[in-house]
């Protein structure tokens, strides 16, 4: 039996108090305290990551409080193997974020570093919580922050920005209201008379009947698919990722996309199986076509910000073919797994690297700008190198590990998909180089001048990409501690 | 021969309320501008301080009063705790507003202890003619303080419309109730659950149900019967709306709750239906009208409209679990609206925009203190998670779908998600759009002029200086930000998250609410 | 006599108030007409309280009956203050707040 | 030491090189990171040498020996470690190709001397070395495709060395992608193989391949020739080919390295390791015999009309590719890993003598303005005529005992593979053609301005520096082609490292003389002990005679001819490509496999793109989804708005119309 520990309480709420705490002394000191804020629940993940019982099936650290008697809702947070590594993840990118915001300060410090801390919470929250009503409420949570960071700080005209904030609210919020809807209906009809609970283990206990499970998988899918998100609800990303500050946007392609694609492992294959099942074609279909129309957008756009965002996109199908490849070992599902981690850790240092570019390419973050970028800088060339390969997947790296498990898991059950799903690694190729070779090589724009990186800015990317190479020498690490939670997550659809 | 004998504990709530009206209304006629700044408001909050407490007193006591005509239960002293909330924070808004100093102190702080008086009756009672008694008691004072700033056209206009369209929903309500005594042979609510059960298809009884639906509906302004709220809104001294948005409201929906779910309950696969539809067309319209508004309160208005929808939805499914999240809701709506009320008002009296929602740009940079609540309303209201609307939201879809009324759930989110469109606008202007507001004083109004209704004219004539630039009201126009309003925006707002983080013993109160109502599963 | 009858009466006179306040635009005649209506109901509470044999309906009018006079009281004296502030009596004027 | 620590060590000296050179890179001093790096390359060849000798103490059924460093990613059900295999084929191919890259780098260090990116390009060297080593060395499935994936990132690193040129950096691009393409090839193979046998482990695969797949199962047909796609774009086989001339663009000892003693020959080693699943699957290795059949002819046909002299030597290296494939895929292992190697010694000499040459003129490339280099360098002519009698099989040179053994297996598999033989050796007559004609043109004649010079003792010199393919100005901060150039003439290192070769390109070919010596044979037969052809598969004494007999006249034929051509009758050339002028056009324009794989591939996707961006975002994603929305919104709050009149009388009116139709409604539902 699972005993009771606080751990998962101070790692969640750390960020969020010394944020409160440091806008509250002064401006001046408030960065230097929302990095302390941020790297101390690294610092936990790290020793919680040492101290997993790998192998173990199951929650653990759990923490389990009755909240809302009314409604059964609990104060429910647990770990297990799908968690534990995003949440790893999770502080990993925003420790960085906080170094970067401190190291190059902006304007009304307090604020930004606020709600920073107040998305690492709702993010944090999001992964750990195992009560329904909780993870909605942590989901919804996360938009909050965002939309005064790209409201309040983001790039651009007042009224595009403006815009963007719309978009990206009112899209990612339709969803998540439908999905709040779907929960509520998930807890009453499994309760269906007898006590109302929103306990994610209570509910995965109660068979709903299919024409149920299919209109409440509905929700959740629409909540997830424009979270991530997936063609053709991707409507509101480039407006977003054009407007977002860098620091911001590095965690919210890195974090929140997997907060969606981690949902549909943790609550829709479990919860809906039989729904699941029904729908899997068409949600594999959508992630083909996310996949070769994202590749096909970044291929043709020359904004960085929108390369690597439609190259998400892509990347986001591949995890979902992975999650829905429904394959008997779960290779799919474990591939998936790891792909997010992956995916989060390449993509952040990469938008670090973009406005690295762009201030050397006189504030433009177009590639038609930029050119001849590596002249005198020949290790900001290699970190962008090494994470544009890792970004391709390209054999060696993690990535690679992870979409060869994707695509095996999606071979044994559907190999046409599989086949066509190839198309699209080939095309992260394409893309990738076309914008590394675009800014990095080829003559000089004229506004460019190639400067090496300051020791502020190693200092957060350096890491990052070191953490790629080792991930990349040694993806067994993640690999062993998803399986046992994997199997337990698919073995309802499989069976 | 002896007299009936009165559970004077039971009433005591209202006892005090009149006392208390009657109070202020004398002390309102001395002459010194303390009494007048202060001492009446004072009273005011006193009495409705005092209401309060007897009726914390009167918990769980669940009585029947004046020969059960009226009903002091929990749900009544729930509803008292809502209008007491909305009374006080009129009372402060208007400690420096014209509408308080042009129709009198006296009057004013009276007519609305009046209207709370009236409310507490219409909400308690078990009787229809109680019932008719509270509706009026209620409405007569609020269309006398819709028009009570005297010099401003608007506010005359929407109290002549209030008191036109208000008078035609009595009316129609008084013969509805006429007719459902001519069916079931009694003005009881008991006797009349007991009768509906033979009299279910008399065409009398089902034309009553339609008059009375539309009374009712009329005062939680459901749509179709929600034109008025828009422009009343707008027009009435920002105070009074405010108190109007929350007050009203909780009482009608009072008295839906205790009529249809406990006198008619019998009839429910009659009036379920329809009163089903008229949730989804209120979501609809509220929310629909409300996009593009550019007056504040008129966005407001539009969004109670969409709010009362909302509510609606937990009357049709009549269980206990319906009730209480009525309940709950009310609750939230109260402190989110009154928050945002009370920003409006603050913002009113600094700049020159009025209600505009120019009054809100660059507010964040400007008045942290105004822009927080304001944010934290608009997102409650819009169903923010950590906020009260939250779990209002959940407590409601929870209760619809738990009767088989999934679709309504689906509607309420449905209506949130445009709700998003109009209350983000606000945020926008708050946060995001650039300060640049100049704080040129509001155009004055001009002293002199005979106020109308009697009460008021005496002082008002004679010493404009309450009315015009000197006084208090001139030093709201300057930057210094209006102490109490402030602090009603803080609190309410305050509230709305603690309410979003630890609900628990709200829920209680709204549990212990819904079974005070007998005749529910 | 049957109650119906009563209650026909009871009905056009509703019926007619319903036509003076949808039909005629000088607010005093619009009051007059929202009292036809009160007294409709009174009419039918009467006529209901004979037929049921119980006091119920007759206390209800005569309250009705207050409660109408105090609804004509307010309703005069704000058009009273309408007219001191030289603004048209005429309720189809009466739409600044619209939209 | 034992086996396993030298495998390991083999793999780490180039890896160690490489990281050293990169974090050094401020504080080396000239010259020295080359130095580093040939220094570890040659370690890595000593250890090499090591595990042979440790391989061969071992007995002849134990010589397959993996080695496990720690699982890489094993789960569910897929058993992936970082696992070595030692066995003499890798042994062997360890030694050819760190054997020749220390050479080659050897050559580089006075070569490159005066570039700017000196320490990048030796850094990626080492790199390019450790990804080739890990290729030939891996154990399992996953470990080659990394190592396949490995070499083909530093080919396009090396490609794009001179990044500030857009050919290059094109040809980089074009290189990665079709890579990239095998790869997939690779892995989509790999699944298929792997759905069968359920292990990604060689060993274990080999083992178990009769009880997973009957003969030309489906899947293993399929997984095969997923595996030869990868070969094929690696090898530079039609019609995956296209970017190897272009990868000329590198620098001259990247070409000699990669694109011709070392990665290109990666397709032969994969079939040669994978001989186990091709014999399980004979239609699938007819396919690769086919392919490389038709490579060799058609490059052999570009590569008489191309004027690029570093493309001559590529289109050269893709048709004996070509043979080679077309060896192993009819199962003649030993003939076509002995031509891979001759290959890597002869082709790596011509590309360093051509290097020289190009250097002198002072990097330009085109033959029609070279000429009467001979008198000028002597070393480099000297090399560059062993290099080509050796490429056009003139006994006794190395090339002649290779591809003449290929030939006569070839021809005795079966009789339909004769056939194939019968073309292999009109190729060896186009070989010896096309080589000497770039000799010739290149070295004999009346000496062009930058020979002249030379003879008069001092190096030719560009006014300003063109890039050769579009004569576009250099921008000479970024290396190219360096201050001053360096030829063999001059440069102590390169003299040695050519030297070496050459011998090697003469000697060679004796470790294989029919009917004498069969070394290679013999150390390579644990390997293919499981074949079944290795021992069975031999020609007839005759038929190898006919074969050595025939292509010695046809080498001797076509140097005649050439000679005939080119020296004799300088316009003979010029009269007969107007006679053949179409047939000219078209093998000039490389049979136009580029402009059709633009015109079916390229362009409808770029099509596509623009259309997703310019059309499909407009209209769908943003006009309907989120323009319909708000539109429907909008209308909506337009009625409600405009039914807010203002009018008292119209809302009186609205609620008594409420009235009645509930009323109508309660009556009609009620009774």
């Amino acid at each position: 039996m699972e005993q009771l520990t606080i751990h998962l309480s101070i790692l969640l709420f750390w960020p969020l108090a010394l944020a409160l705490f440091g806008a509250s002394i002064g401006r001046r000191i408030a960065p230097a305290i929302a990095v302390f804020g941020a790297l101390v629940p690294f610092g936990y993940a790290i020793v919680l990551l040492l101290d997993f019982d790998t192998g173990a099936a199951g929650l653990q650290y759990v923490t389990d409080d009755a909240w809302i008697e009314a409604l059964g809702i609990r104060y429910k947070l647990g770990l297990d193997g799908l968690n534990l590594w995003l949440v790893a993840l999770t502080t990993l990118l925003f420790a960085a974020a906080a170094l970067w915001v401190f190291l190059r300060p902006v304007e009304r410090p307090r604020l930004f570093t606020f709600h920073l801390a107040l998305a690492e919470t709702a993010v944090l929250g999001a992964f750990l919580a195992q009560d329904l009503a909780l993870f909605v409420l942590f989901f919804d949570l996360m938009l909050v922050p965002f939309y005064f960071l790209v409201g309040q700080w983001g790039s651009g005209g007042r009224e595009e920005i403006v815009a963007a904030t719309y978009k990206l609210i009112i899209y990612t919020l339709v969803g998540s209201l439908l999905m709040l809807a779907g929960a509520v209906g998930t807890a009453v009809l499994s309760a269906d008379g007898g006590t109302l609970s929103f306990v994610l283990s209570d509910l995965a206990q109660a068979e709903l009947d299919e024409s149920t499970q299919r209109w409440i998988f509905v929700t959740f899918a629409l909540a997830f698919l424009i979270k991530m998100p997936m063609f053709p609800f991707h409507g509101w990303m480039p407006d977003a990722y054009r407007a977002m500050p860098l620091p911001a946007l590095a965690i919210f392609s890195g974090v929140l996309s997997k907060v969606a694609a981690y949902g549909f492992l943790k609550i829709v294959l479990p919860l809906f199986p039989a729904a699941a099942q029904d729908y899997q074609t068409l949600i594999l279909v959508l992630a083909l076509l996310s996949i070769v129309y994202g590749s096909a957008q970044a291929f043709t756009q020359t904004n960085t910000r929108l390369v690597l965002g439609y190259s998400s996109v892509a990347q986001l199908g591949f995890i979902v073919l992975g999650i829905f490849a429904f394959d008997p070992e779960g290779r799919g599902g474990q591939g998936a797994v790891l792909q997010m981690v992956n995916h989060g850790l390449v993509v952040a240092p990469l938008f670090f690297i973009v406005a690295l570019l762009a201030e050397r390419s006189g504030g433009s973050e177009d590639i038609r700008d930029m050119g001849g970028l590596a002249f005198r800088a020949p290790v900001l060339a290699s970190l962008f190198l090494i994470s544009a390969l890792a970004t391709l997947a390209m054999p060696g790296s993690a990535n690679f590990v992870g979409e060869f498990l994707i695509l095996l898991g999606l071979f044994e059950t559907k190999l046409a998909m599989a086949v066509i799903a190839f198309s699209g690694v080939a095309l992260a190729s394409v893309y990738m180089l076309r914008m590394y070779i675009r800014t990095m090589h080829n003559r000089a724009g004229e506004r460019t001048d190639s400067r090496e990186l300051t020791v502020g800015d190693a200092i957060v990317i350096v890491p990052l990409v070191l953490l790629i190479i080792a991930f990349a020498l040694y993806p067994q690490a993640a690999l062993r501690d998803s399986e046992p939670a994997v199997e337990a997550s698919i073995q309802e659809v499989v069976r | 021969m002896k007299g009936p004998t009165i559970d004077w504990a039971a009433i005591s709530p209202l006892v005090t309320l009149t006392a208390g009206a009657c109070l202020v209304l004398m002390v309102g006629l001395l002459r010194p501008a303390f009494v007048r700044n202060t001492l009446v408001p004072g009273l005011t909050g006193a009495t409705l301080g005092a209401a309060a407490g007897l009726g914390a007193w009167q918990w769980g006591e669940n009585t029947s009063v004046m020969a059960g005509a009226l009903a002091i239960d929990d749900l009544t002293l729930a509803m008292l705790m809502v209008f007491v909330v909305a009374g006080v924070a009129t009372v402060m808004l208007s400690a420096r507003s014209l509408a308080a100093a042009e129709a009198g102190h006296g009057e004013y702080h009276a007519l609305l202890l009046l209207a709370v008086l009236g409310m507490v009756v219409l909400t308690g009672s078990t009787n229809l003619v109680s019932l008719f008694v509270g509706f009026e008691l209620l409405s007569i004072p609020l269309y006398v303080l819709c028009a009570t700033e005297l010099r401003r056209e608007h506010s005359l206009e929407s109290g002549l419309k209030y008191l036109i369209i208000g008078s035609l929903g009595s009316a129609v309500l008084l013969y509805g109730l006429a007719l459902l005594y001519g069916a079931t042979g009694s003005t009881d609510f008991a006797t009349i659950a007991a009768s509906v059960g033979e009299v279910g298809d008399d065409p009398l009884f089902l034309t009553s149900l339609a008059l009375i639906v539309t009374g009712l509906a009329f005062k939680a302004s459901v749509a179709p019967f929600h034109q008025w709220t828009p422009d009343v809104y707008e027009g009435a001294p920002t105070p009074i709306t405010a108190f109007m948005a929350v007050a009203t409201k909780a009482a009608a929906f009072g008295i839906l709750l205790r009529l249809f779910d406990v006198a008619l309950i019998g009839a429910a696969n009659d009036w379920a239906p329809a009163l089903a539809v008229l949730a989804v067309t209120t979501i609809v319209v509220g929310n629909v009208g409300a996009i593009g508004q550019s007056s504040i309160k008129r966005m407001l208005a539009y969004s109670s409209v969409a709010q009362a929808g909302y509510m609606l939805a937990g009357v049709v499914v009549s269980t206990r679990l319906g009730v209480s999240a009525v309940v709950f809701y009310l609750f939230a709506y109260s402190v989110m609206n009154l928050a945002a009320f009370a920003v409006v008002i603050a913002r009113e009296r600094e700049t020159p925009y009025g209600d505009d929602l120019r009054a809100l740009h660059g507010l964040g940079a400007d008045r942290p203190w105004l822009a927080w609540p304001m944010t934290i309303a608009m997102l409650s209201l819009a169903g923010f998670p950590v906020t009260a609307g939250f779990f209002g939201k959940i407590y409601l879809i929870d209760a619809a779908v738990d009767n088989g009324y999934a679709f309504l759930g689906v509607a309420i989110v449905l209506g949130s998600a445009i709700s998003l469109a109009y209350y983000l606008r606000v945020v926008a202007a708050v946060w995001l759009a650039a300060p640049g507001v100049s704080h040129a004083p509001a155009p004055l109004v001009t002293p002199g002029g005979q106020p109308a209704i009697a009460g008021g004219s005496a002082e008002a004539g004679e010493e404009p200086g309450t009315v015009a630039a000197p006084g208090p009201v001139a030093e709201d126009r300057s930057d210094s930000p209006q102490l109490e309003v402030a602090i009603v925006a803080v609190v309410c707002a305050a509230a709305t998250i603690a309410m979003g983080i630890y609900p628990g013993p709200l829920f209680d109160v709204a549990r212990d609410a819904g079974a005070a109502l007998s005749g529910l599963l | 006599m049957s109650i119906t009858w009563y209650l026909c009466v009871s009905a056009i006179v509703f019926c007619t108030g319903v036509g003076g306040v949808l039909t005629r635009r000088n607010p005093l005649v619009v009051l007059l007409s929202l009292e036809l209506m009160l007294n409709a109901a009174n009419l039918a509470l009467v006529a209901f309280a004979r037929a049921h044999g119980n006091q119920e309906g007759q206390i209800f009018a005569l309250i009705v009956m207050v409660v109408a006079a105090c609804e004509v009281a307010v309703g005069l004296g704000l058009i009273v203050a309408l007219y001191r502030r030289r603004l048209p009596i005429d309720v189809d004027e009466l739409r600044e707040l619209q939209g | 030491m034992g086996l396993e620590t030298f495998g390991w060590l083999i793999l780490l000296c180039p890896l160690a090189g490489c990281v050293v050179i990169s974090l050094g890179a401020k504080l080396w001093p000239e010259g020295a990171p080359g130095w580093i790096g040939t220094a570890a390359i040659a370690a890595s060849f000593a250890s090499s040498i090591g595990a042979l000798f440790a391989l061969e103490d071992l007995g002849e059924e134990e010589r397959q020996v993996v080695t496990v460093a720690w699982d890489y990613a094993s789960t569910a059900g897929v058993d992936a470690q970082l696992s070595l295999l030692l066995d003499p084929l890798s042994i062997f191919m360890a030694l050819t190709v760190s054997g020749v890259s220390t050479l080659i780098h050897l050559y580089s260090v006075s070569y490159m001397r005066s570039d700017r990116g000196y320490t990048r390009f030796f850094a990626y060297l080492n790199f390019f070395v450790f990804s080739m080593l890990l290729l030939v060395l891996a154990g399992n499935f996953l470990l080659l495709i990394v190592g396949w994936a490995f070499v083909g990132a530093a080919s396009y690193l090396l490609i794009s060395y001179w990044y500030r040129r857009t050919t290059a950096t094109r040809a980089g691009i074009k290189a990665f992608v079709i890579n990239v393409i095998g790869d997939i090839g690779l892995v989509l193979g790999t699944y298929f193989i792997f759905k069968g046998s359920g292990s990604l482990d060689f060993l274990t695969t080999f083992d178990s391949v009769e009880e997973s797949f009957s003969r030309n199962d489906g899947d293993l047909v399929a997984g095969c020739i997923g595996l030869l796609v990868g070969a094929f774009a690696k090898s530079a086989q039609v019609p995956l080919h296209t970017w190897l001339p272009d990868a000329m663009e590198g620098p001259t000892p990247v070409s000699a390295l990669i694109h011709a003693a070392t990665m290109v020959t990666a397709g032969v080693y994969l079939i040669a390791r994978m001989h186990p699943l091709f014999e399980q699957a004979p239609t699938a290795a007819d396919v690769g015999a086919i392919v490389g059949c038709a490579t060799l002819v058609i490059a052999a046909t570009i590569a008489l009309v191309v004027t690029d002299l570093k493309r001559v030597i590529a289109y050269s290296t893709m048709s004996q590719i070509g043979y080679m494939i077309m060896a192993v895929s009819s199962f003649a292992y030993t003939a076509g890993l002995f031509h891979l190697m001759t290959h890597a010694f002869f082709k790596a000499l011509l590309f360093m003598a051509a290097g020289s040459v190009i250097a002198a003129m002072a990097g330009n490339q085109n033959l029609d303005e070279m000429g009467g280099f001979r008198r000028a360098m002597p070393f480099t002519f000297g090399c560059m005529v062993i290099g080509g009698l050796a490429l056009s099989g003139v006994p006794p040179f190395s090339g002649f005992f290779s591809k003449d053994e290929i030939l006569a297996y070839v021809a005795a598999r079966d009789d339909w593979h004769v056939a194939l033989a019968g073309l292999g050796f009109v190729g060896s007559l186009l070989t010896a053609i096309y080589t000497f004609r770039m000799i010739f043109r290149a070295f004999l004649g009346d000496p062009v301005e930058p020979a002249r010079d030379l003879e008069q003792g001092h190096l030719y010199h560009a006014p300003e520096h063109t890039n050769p393919a579009t004569g576009e100005v250099e921008d000479t901060d970024v290396g190219f082609p360096g201050a001053d150039h360096h030829i063999a003439e001059q440069e102590g290192s390169m003299k040695v490292a050519m030297g070496c070769l050459a011998v090697l390109a003469i000697v060679g070919g004796f470790l294989q003389i029919p009917g004498v010596t069969e070394v290679l044979h013999h150390f390579l037969e644990p390997t293919f002990a499981d074949s079944a052809y290795y021992e069975e598969l031999h020609p007839s004494d005759g038929l190898t005679a006919l074969g050595l007999f025939t292509g010695t006249v046809l080498a001797l034929g076509g140097i005649a001819l050439a000679y005939h051509l080119w020296v004799r009758t300088p316009d003979a050339p010029g009269s007969l490509r107007a006679k053949l002028a179409p047939v000219h056009s078209f093998f000039f324009n490389k049979w136009y496999f580029d402009e059709i794989i633009n015109t079916l591939i390229v362009r409808p996707f770029a099509w596509f793109g623009r259309f997703g961006r310019n059309t499909f975002e407009r209209i769908v994603i943003s006009g309907l989804f989120v323009g319909g929305t708000t539109g429907a919104v909008r209308a909506g709050s337009a009625a409600v708005r405009a039914a807010q009149s203002g009018y008292l009388r119209y809302y009186a009116a609205l609620l008594l119309l409420g009235v009645t139709v509930l009323g109508a409604y309660f009556l009609l539902a009620g009774s």
